[in-house]
């Protein structure tokens, strides 16, 4: 049923018809909204769980892992500060295989603190082996909910997913959505049923030492599970299309690729104010076009070396940055496309938006202008020069 | 597609106002996208949100530069600080009038309608709590965007919950808002 | 311009408690104090970027590390032989002192760094807008222990934020009030003349999320105290010195100025609930005058 | 190199608050005052000032109009008055 | 002077002759044998410094950070769960310009918890900003210390530094040193002093909330100085060999690849066996050779372009692997290569040595051999295959 | 094979106080318990993959959550309508409880939940060789407090955990020792059928780390109960009730068996500083028969 | 996918510590034995069995030969003998 | 390049010994790499320490598989675990003895010296403390690789501070375990 809602009302809202038994977390702009509401409607009866108002982000995550170890399906949230002080628990869920889901409100990070959107945070647990998918609307980003919960409890799978969704720009605008019902959510997710939990009547032991005889194999299965999470989600995306009857998730979407010989690969709700220059820019005669980055772990490499093949010049857009090294976006790309050898396409990385500096169609424009000029790898747009200067 | 800015104090309700509005628009079949855009500071602080409107589901994620409508909730923003930046030529706003605040002048073919908001509010309840959406009746009369019913019907979606009487009220402001600009057009 | 440490032109709310505590505190401190600075109201309020209203040196890293930083101040004045001649403060909102920021707290205090800790507790996470914290009040409205059909607010008691400070041993420990302007001041300057781990905790009425006038700030934070449900007492190398209250008043009258409660007006048993938590603390910390 | 990493001691004052005020602002009647300084303490952006009886005044530029030295005045010598009223 | 001496006891002493007036940590294996050092020396008023026995990783972070900011210079150390522990603070030093500087004795990160050697922990603060250096000899660790100082206080740099050193290979390892006396570093190290600290009599506010007006360029600033450190980190490394006679730092070392074809890329003490690998295979008469990457973050690029334009294959040896994408050093180094465009050289990618599986000579050889074959982004070498069955 | 829930095969050192506390606990707690575990000696020598000593299920996340991963439990168990059926216990060294695990236990006991935390208290991080923790006593020779010209060696006070969980006012706290097995069985019994969080503090000789022969593990402990230096008692909704020691013995009993404190033997000012503890501790909690 | 991240309940008794023993070893005299149970109660491996008087014992796969047992028996009857030694 | 591996048990002291042995031969102007491997056991557990060394700086950072010495402190370790592998065809082992242990033979040109280290400590000291160093005077004597006067060396540098008596004894050691194995020789 279509609705005009905001972002973290419509999360929350998914989350519930997700049925999870407990969920925890702990307060940070601009996750607020989502726990909310979910506090709300435990309030209300509305939602059968357990909330858990905890002490930090670190026992938020701490208490799902807890709760998920239990068979207990979960569900937290959080951002910015609150992922990078939970990072050691982020490594740990995803290490026990325990398929809790996460609502990321990206936000930029400390220092200097700073509440507005960025992808900063994300990039902290990008090698944690969660599964990690971004929403470029509201829409995306409750259909990736309904879609994380099947994804990551798949027997096979058993992995943490984490929906990312930037901060304000989505949690905080309102949107038309298409929610999904209860009966069609019921319909869709089974019931989280699995042996690996902590049982009296089947007692186990989770998450015990692994000395160097046995260490290496178990990691290596993680990274085997992504490498099969390369056709399980392009499997699960046309599963939900046909479903729901909208496209959703994959590993990556196009814009106008068909015939482009740029492009421009940026993943998130920026990807719209893309769009919007892309089709100014098709307007002005130039082929160029989208690869956003639905999902950014497992890497859709060869997705996205197929997509890209045949342009000429690509640019990528990151909002946030390895300091001393380039755009996440930008160097997983260009290591990508490399394997094209000779054919690959001049590729320029560029940093935009940081601390919800907002990204205009002209930004995009400038990013444009700069395609075909020098190959740069990690250019910042929209820098005031009057600020950059000493001032002491 | 139209752009509005809501120009507000932390705390004065623009986030509900342009809820309302979208909803009004969402209702017609259309496709709106509001969001706020705060500062750091707290309530009473100068803050904006805004809304963008199509007929296909909206993509672009910048605020809003070159507002096609203004509506400006409290005219003390105006003491120092020029709500009008970027405001398109032929934009209308809509003003939230204040004893003793002067509203600078528009230019163009802009045209600004000062309607008293919290005064019409005051009749109604005895409060001046109603005054963003006495400004909304004003928006819908003052740019044809949206008839009384459009905005009527939103509120009874967004309010429903909130009883019946708070509904009633709601709706006279509109109602109130409307006529205000409908009667200033005549004279 | 007011001599006063923290200068105006912050951002805080009008009539914000914590906004009158800290100034007091830094005041009676005085210019020779650096202070530590824990995410929250506060110091997004007074350091919004190039701005700043302390005039003292001041620092912020995250939100729940403020004791850790100064017990590394207080190392480094230490090793630079400085330390007698400036005060370290630490200070933190109720949800950076008694949840996110305890166990850094914990450890300072354990560890006996010649620091002030001040909490100021205006009951929940407000700078997030308004979620409960371990120090909100049993029964609050906050935005994660909304009333429902299935809740009366925030079901868990108020943590004993100052009885936990002093089971570590601590040479002094006090609460302290923004209805009592002076009283503040007073024991921040004792808590400053002794050395060691010292914990203040303020408690500071904020009129948006406790949902009252802006000028009400100074009467509700009175009401608190007289009701017996903020009581305020030191304890000096653990022993308990209460602040009797004359005329000790029911709990409807702090209950009904702020809007937080407004669910328990037509709650009878409930308010006898939190009748019962001020007779606990007048009993407990011996109120009665 | 790091000077932008620091705001400079008590540089918010470039930030006049006083625009934030809508509805109402104090006057010091200086009639009853007995100096007891309760506005002075009370007051959160720290603005008033004065020594003796019937000397106290704040500082408009950022008095946020919370009331609340109003409301504490012993000898109800600040009253609230209308914004747009001339003092 | 030589000493045959302990890696963690030649750290400590080095750090100690570097004069810290703030120690703090938290220990953890393989760690602890550096700061139990410290604490020795402090007990026996051989060194003159407050040591803070902290109450977490996060703490020991918070203090030095506090230290710091104060004027005086600090130490700490930690490894695996305790930097992972400490990563919002970690970020938030950087972020801040403290030029703190850490000892990273590299270890596996959980789940599965293992103690032993590998180098996850800190690719997970790759992004934060710090200075990272790899050692590959204890040697190299003690070097690496004498220059984290002196760079990281530059006026121009003021960015903290973390040595990385793998954990029990070298912390545990016992071997030849040349130590620095206290007179040459004194006469290296001048006293640190800055204006940009806590002081009562010029009071400035640090740490303060920057909105979407500001973070862009306060972020970029970092990322400048990086740029600058490209420069600055060969300059130091050339002034410490004319001091000291040995070659040490840089942004990256190279080893027999005059002539070479073929080349390995890899970091840490994993370069040694490397070393003689290809000593090996140079008999045999390949022309192999090695690229060391000693400084990762900022990442030399064109260092790494320069040295490996004329090999036309390489293969990155990661003891550490962004899970679902590749490993870290993989993917900086291709990204970086693909400026060659059509001269870029065949790179493979290979996962070694998680969790402490020994890698021997013939786990080199065995690289060595796929290095001509099918090329691979992320194969893991020394897999078990009867442990990776299904279990249950 | 002996029947327990602790099976043997673990790789604990010979004599181990906390091998044989951790037994009694769960064979007191039953089988239908679940376990959430900090790192830490316990941890790594009962949980070596492929095999494990424990027959409940039983889990380790990291070294400072276990109380948060019990809460989780907890919340889950209670949401599948199984809780009043199973007993769930977070159980962590002293470092795991008092330092780094702080927060955690702090929050788990602030929101009340049906959680039995046991510290396993060897007065040191022995897992990683021997640190100071919060909970080593002065005086006490470590790594990190090692005896030098400027130290004899730790120099701060044992943190007085109990009294903290204590002052959080949950309804069931106390201490215990290796020295007295029948007590511990008695107390987790106790504990286990109080609803709510609970709090247990054993103490454990480690061989290893206090430098004892591996036989005196029980006489060590019985020295420390009988010295004052390690006072047994409950707090049962927040009421003292104090095991009385019949015969008080001299502190140097308690000191010249372990090495950790060989340093003090010719110290006799040292000594009488750690006797003046266990007379503050004899008198703080009435020890005397 | 996910049967190796469990280890199976007491599954430790596969790893035979009896083998650390390097000097001395529990002999069970069976003689003065009262069944107080405190070498059960104390033994850190948990492998002292028994009911009645005289009846207790050890299982040598697994004791360390910590001698825990032999000096918390109130009536001397566990004695600590050489390793090598028969029993 | 030569390499060593010890077999002790976790407290046993094979660090200090791999140290001592390591330092011996950097006195002698070598470059010894010396380390441990840990399990995750406990004191009495089994582990290995090794020794690497070579006439310029060794790089290669993998344990030992191939020891051309070996040195077993503790004949315990060898009840079900064989010490022996990967060892060298012509390697020598010295191996610490203890009553009751068999020890298995070795096999082709290895040399195989079990020497009764603890029991020539208990006659220097009262105590077994000194097996070790007994074993390095043995090691010494049985390989050749190291005079009598390189450990005495290396004991006195790493044990000085530790006071003359200390040093005394452990050089006594040395030397009884050096003779022991020269006696052998002999007969
Ligand atoms: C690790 C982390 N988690 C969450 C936040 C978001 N956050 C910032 S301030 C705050 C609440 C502050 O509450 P309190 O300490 O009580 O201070 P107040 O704002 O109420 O004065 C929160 C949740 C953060 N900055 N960092
Ligand atoms: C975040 C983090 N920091 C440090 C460690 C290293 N570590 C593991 S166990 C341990 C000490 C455990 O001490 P305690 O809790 O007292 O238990 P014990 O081993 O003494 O029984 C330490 C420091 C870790 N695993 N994780
Ligand atoms: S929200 Fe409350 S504490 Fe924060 S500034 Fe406003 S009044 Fe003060
Ligand atoms: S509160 Fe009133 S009486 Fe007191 S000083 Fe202020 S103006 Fe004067
Ligand atoms: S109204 Fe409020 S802000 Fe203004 S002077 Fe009075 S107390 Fe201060
Ligand atoms: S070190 Fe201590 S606590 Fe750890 S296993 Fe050994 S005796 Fe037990
Ligand atoms: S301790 Fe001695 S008397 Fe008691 S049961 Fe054991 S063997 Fe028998
Ligand atoms: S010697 Fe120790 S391990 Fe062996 S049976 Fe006796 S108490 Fe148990
Ligand atoms: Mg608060
Ligand atoms: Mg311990």
């Amino acid at each position: 049923m279509k609705e005009f809602i905001e972002g973290s009302h419509a999360v929350a809202q998914i989350v519930k018809r997700c049925r999870p038994g407990v969920v925890s977390a702990y307060p940070i702009t601009p996750q607020t909204h989502i726990v909310e509401d979910l506090a709300q409607m435990v309030s209300n009866k509305e939602l059968d769980a357990q909330f858990v108002n905890v002490e930090s982000e670190h026992s938020a995550a701490s208490v799902v892992l807890g709760a998920e170890a239990t068979g207990v399906r979960s569900y937290t949230a959080t951002s910015s500060q609150g992922l990078l002080l939970m990072t050691e628990v982020v490594f740990n869920i995803a290490g026990m295989r325990l398929p809790v889901v996460m609502t990321t409100a990206n936000r930029a990070i400390s220092a200097p603190i700073n509440i507005w959107n960025d992808q900063q945070d994300v990039m902290a647990v990008r090698d944690s082996g969660w599964v990690l998918l971004f929403a470029e609307s509201v829409q995306e980003a409750v259909d990736l909910h309904l879609q994380a919960y099947k994804l990551g409890e798949d027997p096979d799978v058993m992995l943490p997913v984490m929906v990312n969704m930037d901060g304000f720009i989505l949690t905080h605008g309102m949107e038309v959505v298409d929610m999904p019902t209860q009966e069609q959510v019921d319909a869709y997710l089974p019931p989280y049923k699995t042996t690996y939990k902590l049982d009296v009547d089947d007692p186990k032991t989770m998450g015990y030492l692994a000395d160097p005889d046995y260490y290496l194999e178990i990691r290596s299965l993680v990274q085997e599970t992504h490498r099969e999470l390369l056709e399980k989600i392009p499997q699960m995306a046309s599963e939900f299309q046909k479903t729901f009857g909208r496209e959703c998730g994959g590993l990556i979407q196009t814009y106008r690729m068909e015939d482009a010989d740029q492009a421009f690969i940026a993943a998130g709700s920026v990807c719209g104010t893309i769009r919007q220059a892309i089709d100014e820019l098709r307007e002005k005669g130039k082929k160029v076009g989208l690869v956003k980055i639905a999902c950014y772990r497992p890497f859709p490499k060869a997705a996205l070396v197929a997509a890209l093949k045949n342009v000429k010049e690509a640019a990528v857009v990151d909002k946030s940055i390895s300091l001393g090294g380039f755009g996440p976006f930008y160097t997983d790309a260009t290591s990508s496309l490399s394997s094209l050898g000779a054919g690959m396409p001049k590729v320029s990385g560029f940093v935009l938006g940081l601390g919800g500096r907002d990204i205009t169609v002209k930004s995009i424009h400038d990013v444009y202008e700069k395609l075909s000029g020098r190959q740069v790898d990690c250019e910042f747009i929209g820098l005031k020069q009057e600020l950059l200067a000493e001032t002491e | 597609m139209k752009e509005i800015r809501i120009h507000a104090r932390a705390g004065q309700g623009a986030i509900t106002t342009a809820g309302i509005l979208g909803y009004a628009y969402f209702l017609k079949g259309q496709y709106p996208y509001a969001f706020p855009h705060f500062g750091a500071a707290r309530m009473g602080a100068p803050m904006n949100a805004f809304v963008r409107i199509d007929d296909k589901p909206v993509r672009l994620r910048s605020q809003v530069y070159n507002p096609d409508f203004l509506i400006v909730v409290d005219a003390t923003l105006m003491r120092g600080f020029n709500c009008y930046v970027g405001f398109k030529e032929d934009g209308i706003a809509v003003i939230n009038e204040r004893e003793g605040m002067e509203i600078p002048k528009p230019q163009g073919r802009q045209k600004v309608f000062v309607v008293p908001g919290n005064k019409i509010s005051t009749d109604i309840m005895g409060r001046a709590l109603l005054g963003n959406t006495v400004l909304l009746g004003a928006y819908a009369a003052a740019t044809g965007q949206l008839t009384l019913e459009d905005l009527a019907n939103a509120i009874r979606e967004r309010f429903g919950d909130k009883g019946q009487k708070i509904v009633d009220m709601n709706v006279e402001a509109i109602k109130r808002g409307y006529e205000f600009i409908k009667e200033k057009a005549k004279s | 311009m007011a001599e006063t440490l923290l200068k105006p032109g912050h951002t805080a709310c009008a009539g914000c408690g914590q906004a009158i505590a800290a100034r007091l505190v830094i005041d009676a401190a005085g210019k020779n104090t650096i202070i530590a600075n824990n995410t929250g109201c506060l110091e997004v309020f007074s350091t919004k970027y190039p701005e700043s209203s302390w005039c003292v040196p001041w620092i912020h890293s995250l939100f729940e590390n403020c004791s850790a930083v100064a017990s590394g101040i207080e190392s480094g004045l230490k090793y630079l032989g400085k330390k007698d001649a400036i005060n370290v403060i630490a200070q933190a909102g109720d949800g950076g002192t008694a949840d996110i920021g305890l166990q850094a707290l914990s450890g300072m205090l354990e560890r006996g760094h010649d620091v002030l800790f001040v909490c100021y507790d205006n009951e929940a996470y407000m700078n997030t807008g308004i979620q409960r914290s371990g120090l909100t009040p049993t029964t609050s409205n906050t935005t994660t222990t909304p009333p429902g059909s299935a809740s009366t607010g925030n079901p868990r008691p108020k943590k004993p934020m100052p009885d936990i400070a002093a089971a570590h041993g601590i040479p002094y420990v006090a609460t302290a009030s923004a209805g009592y302007p002076q009283d503040i001041q007073k024991k921040v300057k004792k808590a400053l003349s002794i050395k060691g781990p010292k914990y203040m905790q303020i408690h500071v009425p904020c009129p948006l999320g406790w949902r009252h006038e802006s000028n009400m700030t100074l009467e509700v934070a009175k009401l608190a105290v007289e009701t017996g449900l903020y009581p305020i007492f030191e304890y000096e190398n653990g022993k308990l010195i209460p602040r009797k209250i004359a005329l000790i008043k029911p709990v409807e009258e702090y209950l009904k100025a702020q809007g937080r409660f407004k669910h328990l007006l037509k709650d009878p048993q409930a308010i006898k609930e939190v009748q019962a938590i001020a007779d606990f603390n007048i009993a407990k910390y011996g109120l009665k005058a | 190199m790091i000077g932008h990493m620091t705001s400079k001691p008590g540089s918010s004052t470039a930030n006049k608050t006083g625009s934030w005020r809508t509805e109402a602002k104090p006057k010091f009647l200086r009639k009853n005052c007995i100096a007891c300084r309760m506005c002075v303490y009370i007051c959160p952006e720290g603005i008033i000032e004065g020594k003796g009886k019937n000397e106290f005044s704040c500082d408009l530029n950022y008095c946020k109009g919370c009331g609340s030295c109003a409301k504490v005045c012993p000898k109800k010598d600040i009253e609230m008055i209308a914004e747009m009223e001339k003092e």
